[in-house]
């Protein structure tokens, strides 16, 4: 009993950082097809941004509030750069644009270690947020609890956005039909470029997210890249809430397989299951019929 | 050759619960030049879509005497069925004897089609004379005017040897001298194999059908001759609103009655 | 059709080729004295002479590596500011090994074959070792290996002047039994260096009545750590062995501290963690913890004084300094004693006047051992301080001579088989 | 795209250079040690060929060659393991860590010509399961990529996560022989190198015949209308599926013979990362001509090995740019500026050819 709970929980905890580290891609790349792998290295602007923070205010609890808002702006004017430099020319290219992130996200690493050293740098979890906190019975980590919510806040907002504000309107309308959207009077260029700086924003916070989990170094962002994109696929394209799904399903099997076996094998099984899914589900968990040709 | 009919039998397609072609019979012979017409959103295009295997439907879909209901996309297509699409898709870095060899081939061999395409086979020589292409030959097909795209896909569905050609708006954009043209190439090509359009450009469907189905909500709801239809309330009724009309006022939307 | 032809003819030419190569080509493997390595091209004439620094200057090992080739610099600096080795100054020769073996061991062809150094510095990962083995011995060439290690090892071509397994692992198994310590759970990247030192611990555990509790690896890399830290916390064991690397310490221990474990409920001794890497872990997340090294910046003595003084100088007052540090800062001094000793940079008089060769280095007094070319050291446990500097907690008193194969313990018999 | 081979001559010349500099040439010039780094290119090189016919014919964007590349080559590390311990005894590196002898599946790589004959057939066919696997579930585009991707991630973590088999990260290195031959020997590593040259010559008359064939029209096809072709007749993952497998099929020659010319193979040599800098030479080079991958890939090694010897860090600035500045404003590598310029002073191009950047891209010619 005292594992189920536990690896229930490691799960939903594992599945929470992916989901933060997924959301803003199933924005970038589900909506609008931009294969972004400098998400990563948003992710790590955002960690450092909360180093940063740290440094100038000391005070561990207020910095990590603060840097959520400071985060979320640095990862959302670098996500509005690129789009505005390089992707904005290369939306008949998606694919084009995963390699042209890729160089991206390498100079962005090399810039983290010029500027802040190779070495990892730490942001000190407030008091509230170290320790665990017991819930009938049970131990579980303040930080992880608190991603949790923030990955739930984040999901909420996002979705709120979406349904019902008029930004969340013209973005689902330019998804839908981009040439339509734009003779129906909505820019499409400002509502790309407001899409990426959300998707990019929540990188950053997701960033700060991950300083309370581990080492906050130029290759945090790597290390979660490839899980954050296969999320994006196995919950399908254009679909928060099957991106939602495939995070915490993912996270609860990867906790579990690991259990049993072994943190690598975990990986690797979970691996063969994503392309064994993909045989069922090629679209994803949420597919969206078309009768387009491609 | 008799087998060479397309029918359909309770043809139905739906799409998360939205039924966009709902139970259609139809049966279209040899020689016949059917026209599709009907309102946006009717199941026209939808149809061909199921016959073609693009899209899942239930019902049947029998063409020479097979069920192609349930057959992945490419055996429809070595059965003998071709279709066209609203934009016209060629392939553009290919060059128009290139489009028009691979649509060609289908049937060759693995060790033909590692090799180099030696000299142009009489098929494609024909079906460039056809559709008046054959000065273009070695011309990339991505800079082609856009009618001309249009007969280039007519040109592949020829040399594919399709029996059956399902053709999505083949008119659509064209000068009015290339719409007649398309037009006369199409009574050509229709005496020996069954040719199904859909069209929305009226003055076309009039110049050149041999026979039309209506289309409304997914159902039949008319069939006959152009004149025939033209004639039928129900279509006026879909065109024009409920209520009666003149023959002048149909005259004015399905073009001026025969 | 003259395409076809010239094709097929070009094709016939390159079977040829391939054909004539075959039949013209050197000699097998068990010709008798067949690839006999090249000759030395150590250029000893002017008033200097090369030596070859490697370590990672990108990619994940930087981190480490870099510090490493700082304290290399300001040895040879200081070396050519009294005068060098036989006269002569030093020629340092710096290249990258990107933190790949395959780049470590193509970077130390280049520096033997091509810049002609006369020896080679550096190396941190076990796999950048075992990568250029083959090039140093296949050229007949040194190489001075600064990081404590997994034993098992013992190369006439490479010096290693870190600690092998006997003068860390087993000194720091002997204080945890001290301490009181029946189980432990052992905790490591999934790599040789851990997989290596967990089979030793698991020798000495079975002969000294200590329980081994569980035994996780995790990917290098690996940032979540819940699920290894659950099973570390439901064991219960005494004590945890961490020979975690990089980064994942740093995931471990902010787990570890999450889940309320602390290092009076059960301590982690870690053998990867130094001075430079608690700052990215955090104090507050490591602070109690012990370690095992031979050296640590606080260490008193006039020696050490001095190094430190001077590092701080060189690179700045924030700096620290750590065991492979001065395992490499010693490198350097040990082999100008040896060219020294035998009065020749050539690698054969060096290997013959090896043995014997002492330096007062910053941890203590250090001596080669001529047999299997590693050196006496010094174990000491450190306990991490509030400053993020490890403080001397337990001393085996004396340098423990190296003994990679463990041979003079018995309960390790079956290890070097 | 076809203006590339419509001089005939210039490719049998550019074909007969390139085989005098690479036999003739390069052995007479270069040291040991600079030709066993050239080597080492043309390995790479061969990889580039494969994905320029994946990636720049067939639109398969792999970014999991390295896997192929590592098969190939850790078959050819455990033949070359095995010969060295001699008949029946276990590697050097096995016997350190674990007592339990060879694992079973190593037997069979024993033999020479299995090891042959799995190098040319087992990446092959995983290529072909893949492509089977995801090409015929329409599988494609960025979902290809990031499957091919999360592959090469898990081929890396299962080599390191299991030491005793295959050495764990150090990978395998310290091979003596080569096939009885001794690989100490000077003679016997230029002889490697002419392997390699050859090999990869031979690879770019493949690749040459796939492209010119009826195939590589349909290949091109595939790319640019897969659903089209489909409506053709033709089952468009089949086509895929040939010319993925022969792009495995090169990178595990390429990894094979990678291995007695670099002395080692580690993980960090098939994973993520190198699997995606195989890329930028395919692109620099031109990813859809014959030689562009080639030269390219040569190219972009040597800019490498010469850069990082100056500039540590340097090299990732460079290596990003390139990607950056390649992909984003000269899709076609520099083999389009060769193509734009050769075009221009022969005759100028059909004036339709400006308009149709300016025409949208019909629902066909994306791949979303």
């Amino acid at each position: 009993m005292d594992i189920l709970v536990t690896q229930v929980f490691n799960g939903l905890s594992g599945g929470s950082i992916l989901l933060l580290a997924a959301l803003g891609l199933a924005l970038t790349f589900g909506q609008m097809g931009v294969i972004n792998m400098a998400h990563g290295e948003f992710m790590m602007a955002g960690a450092y941004t909360a180093y940063v923070c740290q440094q100038l205010l000391g005070s561990a609890g207020v910095s990590l509030l603060v840097s959520l808002p400071i985060a979320f702006l640095i990862g959302g004017l670098l996500g509005v750069v690129l789009e505005a430099t390089l992707l904005r020319r290369m939306y008949h290219r998606p694919l084009d644009t995963l390699l042209v992130t890729w160089g991206v996200s390498l100079i962005l690493q090399q810039l983290a270690r010029d500027l802040f050293g190779t070495a990892g740098v730490d942001v000190a979890a407030p008091a509230w947020l170290s320790g665990p906190v017991e819930i009938l019975g049970f131990a579980f980590p303040r930080s992880r609890l608190f991603i949790l919510v923030l990955a739930i806040v984040a999901v909420v907002a996002v979705t709120l956005v979406l349904k019902l504000t008029p930004l969340g309107r013209r973005i689902r309308a330019t998804v839908q039909n981009r040439q339509l959207a734009e003779s129906a009077g909505i820019s499409t260029r400002r509502t790309d470029m407001l899409t990426f700086f959300i998707g990019s924003g929540l990188a950053g916070i997701a960033g700060v997210a991950l300083t309370l989990m581990g080492s906050i170094s130029s290759n945090l962002g790597t290390s979660y890249i490839v899980d954050a994109f296969l999320v994006v696929i196995i919950g399908g394209i254009g679909q928060i809430k099957g991106a939602v799904i495939a995070a915490f399903v993912l996270g609860v099997a990867q906790s579990w397989i690991e259990y049993s076996t072994s943190a690598s094998i975990a990986k690797v099984i979970v691996f063969a299951l994503v392309v064994a899914f993909l045989q069922f589900r090629p679209q994803g968990i949420f597919q969206v019929r078309t009768r387009s040709l491609v | 050759m008799n087998t060479d009919y397309l029918e359909l039998t309770g043809l139905t397609v739906s799409f998360d619960g939205f039924v966009a072609v709902d139970g259609v019979n139809l049966s279209v012979l040899k020689g016949d030049l059917r026209f599709l017409i009907g309102p946006n959103g009717a199941g026209k295009t939808t149809l061909i879509d199921a016959v073609s295997g693009l899209v899942q439907a239930t019902g049947r879909a029998e063409f020479a005497g097979k069920d192609l209901l349930g057959l992945k996309v490419h055996r429809i297509a070595r059965l003998g069925v071709g279709r066209t699409f609203q934009t016209a898709t060629v392939f553009e870095e290919l060059t128009v004897l290139q489009n028009l060899d691979i649509a060609a081939g289908a049937g060759r061999s693995p060790w033909t089609l590692l090799r180099k395409r030696s000299g142009v086979p009489a098929a494609v020589e024909e079906a460039m004379e056809t559709v008046g292409l054959t000065a273009l030959a070695d011309t990339q097909a991505g800079i082609l005017a856009h009618g001309q795209k249009q007969w280039l896909e007519i040109g592949m569905l020829l040399v594919q040897d399709a029996r059956l050609l399902m053709l999505d708006e083949p008119v659509a954009g064209m000068s009015a001298e290339e719409k007649d043209e398309t037009g006369r190439l199409l009574q050509r090509i229709c005496a020996d194999r069954t040719v199904v359009v859909v069209e929305h450009d009226m003055d076309f469907m009039r110049s050149f059908a041999k026979s039309v189905t209506v289309l409304h909500a997914g159902k039949v709801l008319s069939e006959g001759s152009v004149a025939e239809v033209q004639a039928d309330p129900k279509v006026q009724e879909v065109y024009l609103g409920p209520g009666h009309h003149t023959a002048e006022e149909a005259a004015i939307v399905l073009g001026e009655g025969a | 059709m003259i395409p076809t032809r010239a094709r097929r003819s070009l094709l016939t030419a390159a079977l040829l080729s391939v054909g004539l190569v075959l039949t013209a080509c050197g000699s097998r493997v068990d010709d008798a004295g067949g690839g006999a390595a090249a000759e030395s091209c150590v250029d000893t004439s002017g008033d200097s002479v090369k030596i070859g620094f490697l370590n990672s200057r990108s990619g994940t090992m930087a981190i480490s590596e870099n510090t490493v080739f700082d304290s290399l610099q300001m040895a040879a600096d200081q070396i050519n500011a009294t005068g060098g080795v036989l006269g002569k100054q030093l020629t340092v020769v710096a290249e990258d090994g990107a933190s790949e073996p395959t780049v470590f061991a193509e970077k130390a062809t280049k520096l033997i074959q091509s810049d002609c150094v006369a020896a080679v510095f550096g190396g941190w990962t076990s796999s950048s070792r075992k990568a250029m083995l083959p090039v140093f011995e296949s050229n007949d060439a040194l190489l001075f290996y600064p990081v404590q290690y997994e034993g098992l090892e013992s190369s006439k071509n490479i010096f290693y002047t870190g600690a092998t397994t006997n003068q860390q692992i087993v000194p720091a198994l002997d204080y945890l039994k001290e301490q009181g310590v029946t189980s432990l759970f052992l905790v490591g990247s999934d790599y040789v260096f851990p997989q290596t030192a967990n089979k030793i611990i698991k020798a000495y555990a079975a002969a000294n009545g200590i329980e081994i509790k569980g035994e996780e690896y995790a990917p290098l890399g690996h940032t979540d750590f819940s699920t290894i830290v659950a099973k570390v916390r439901d064991a219960g064991a005494g004590a945890v062995f961490n020979t975690l690397n990089g980064d994942s310490n740093v995931a471990f221990f902010k787990e570890y501290k999450n889940l309320g474990l602390t290092p009076a409920t059960m301590p982690v001794l870690s053998v990867s963690i130094a001075e430079e890497e608690v700052g990215g872990i955090g104090v507050d997340n490591i602070v109690g913890q012990p370690v095992a090294w031979n050296y640590y910046q606080t260490i008193d003595s006039p020696e050490n004084k001095k190094f430190v003084e001077e590092f701080k100088t060189t690179y700045g007052a924030t700096k620290v300094t750590s065991d492979p540090m001065e395992a490499a800062y010693t490198s350097l001094y040990l082999w100008k004693g040896m060219v020294e000793k035998a009065n020749s940079f050539a690698v054969p008089d060096i290997q013959a006047a090896a043995g014997g060769v002492t330096f007062d280095a910053p941890e203590g007094k250090v001596t080669v051992n001529g047999d299997n070319h590693h050196i006496a050291k010094t174990a000491l446990i450190g306990k991490i301080g509030p400053d993020g500097l490890i403080y001397t907690d337990w001393s085996s008193g004396a340098p423990i001579e190296p003994d990679p194969y463990l041979k003079t313990y018995p309960w390790a018999g079956s290890l070097s088989g | 795209m076809t203006s590339i081979f419509r001089s005939r001559y210039a490719v049998g010349i550019g074909f007969l250079v390139a085989a005098v500099l690479l036999f003739a040439v390069a052995p007479a010039v270069l040291t040991t040690f600079r030709l066993g780094l050239l080597g080492k290119y043309l390995c790479y090189a061969m990889v580039a060929v494969g994905i320029g016919l994946a990636w720049g014919r067939g639109g398969m964007l792999t970014l999991g060659q390295g896997v192929f590349f590592g098969i190939g080559a850790y078959l050819m590390a455990m033949h070359l393991k095995l010969a060295d311990a001699g008949p029946g005894a276990v590697p050097d590196f096995m016997a350190l860590i674990s007592s339990e002898g060879v694992p079973w599946w190593w037997e069979p790589f024993r033999s020479g010509t299995v090891t042959i004959i799995a190098i040319l057939v087992l990446p092959t066919l995983l290529a072909v399961l893949l492509g089977q696997a995801t090409f015929r579930r329409k599988v494609r585009g960025a979902y290809f990529a990031i499957l091919s991707q999360a592959l090469a991630a898990a081929f890396a973590i299962l080599l390191i996560g299991n030491p005793v088999a295959t050495g764990g990260s150090t990978g395998l290195n310290n091979f003596k022989g080569f096939f009885g031959f001794s690989l100490r020997d000077p003679a016997n590593r230029q002889m490697l190198y002419f392997i390699a040259a050859a090999a990869l010559l031979v690879m770019v008359l493949v690749a040459r015949q796939l492209m010119v064939s009826r195939f590589g029209e349909l290949l091109v096809a595939c790319r640019d209308g897969e659903e089209r072709v489909r409506f053709l007749g033709y089952d468009p993952a089949t086509v895929k599926t040939v010319a993925f497998a022969v792009a495995a099929m090169m990178a595990g020659v390429g990894g094979a013979l990678f291995v007695p010319i670099v002395g080692i193979i580690s993980p960090n040599d098939v994973g993520v990362v190198p699997s995606i800098g195989l890329l930028i030479g395919v692109a620099i080079g031109g990813r859809t001509t014959l030689a562009g991958p080639v030269l390219g890939a040569i190219a972009v090694a040597w800019a490498e090995t010469s850069l990082s010897e100056q500039f540590p860090s340097g090299w990732t600035y460079v290596q990003g740019l390139m990607f950056m500045l390649v992909v984003a404003f000269l899709p076609g590598g520099l083999a389009s500026l060769v193509k734009w310029r050769r075009t221009a002073k022969a005759d100028p191009p059909p004036p339709p050819a400006a308009e149709k950047d300016l025409t949208p891209e019909p629902a066909g010619g994306a791949q979303a």
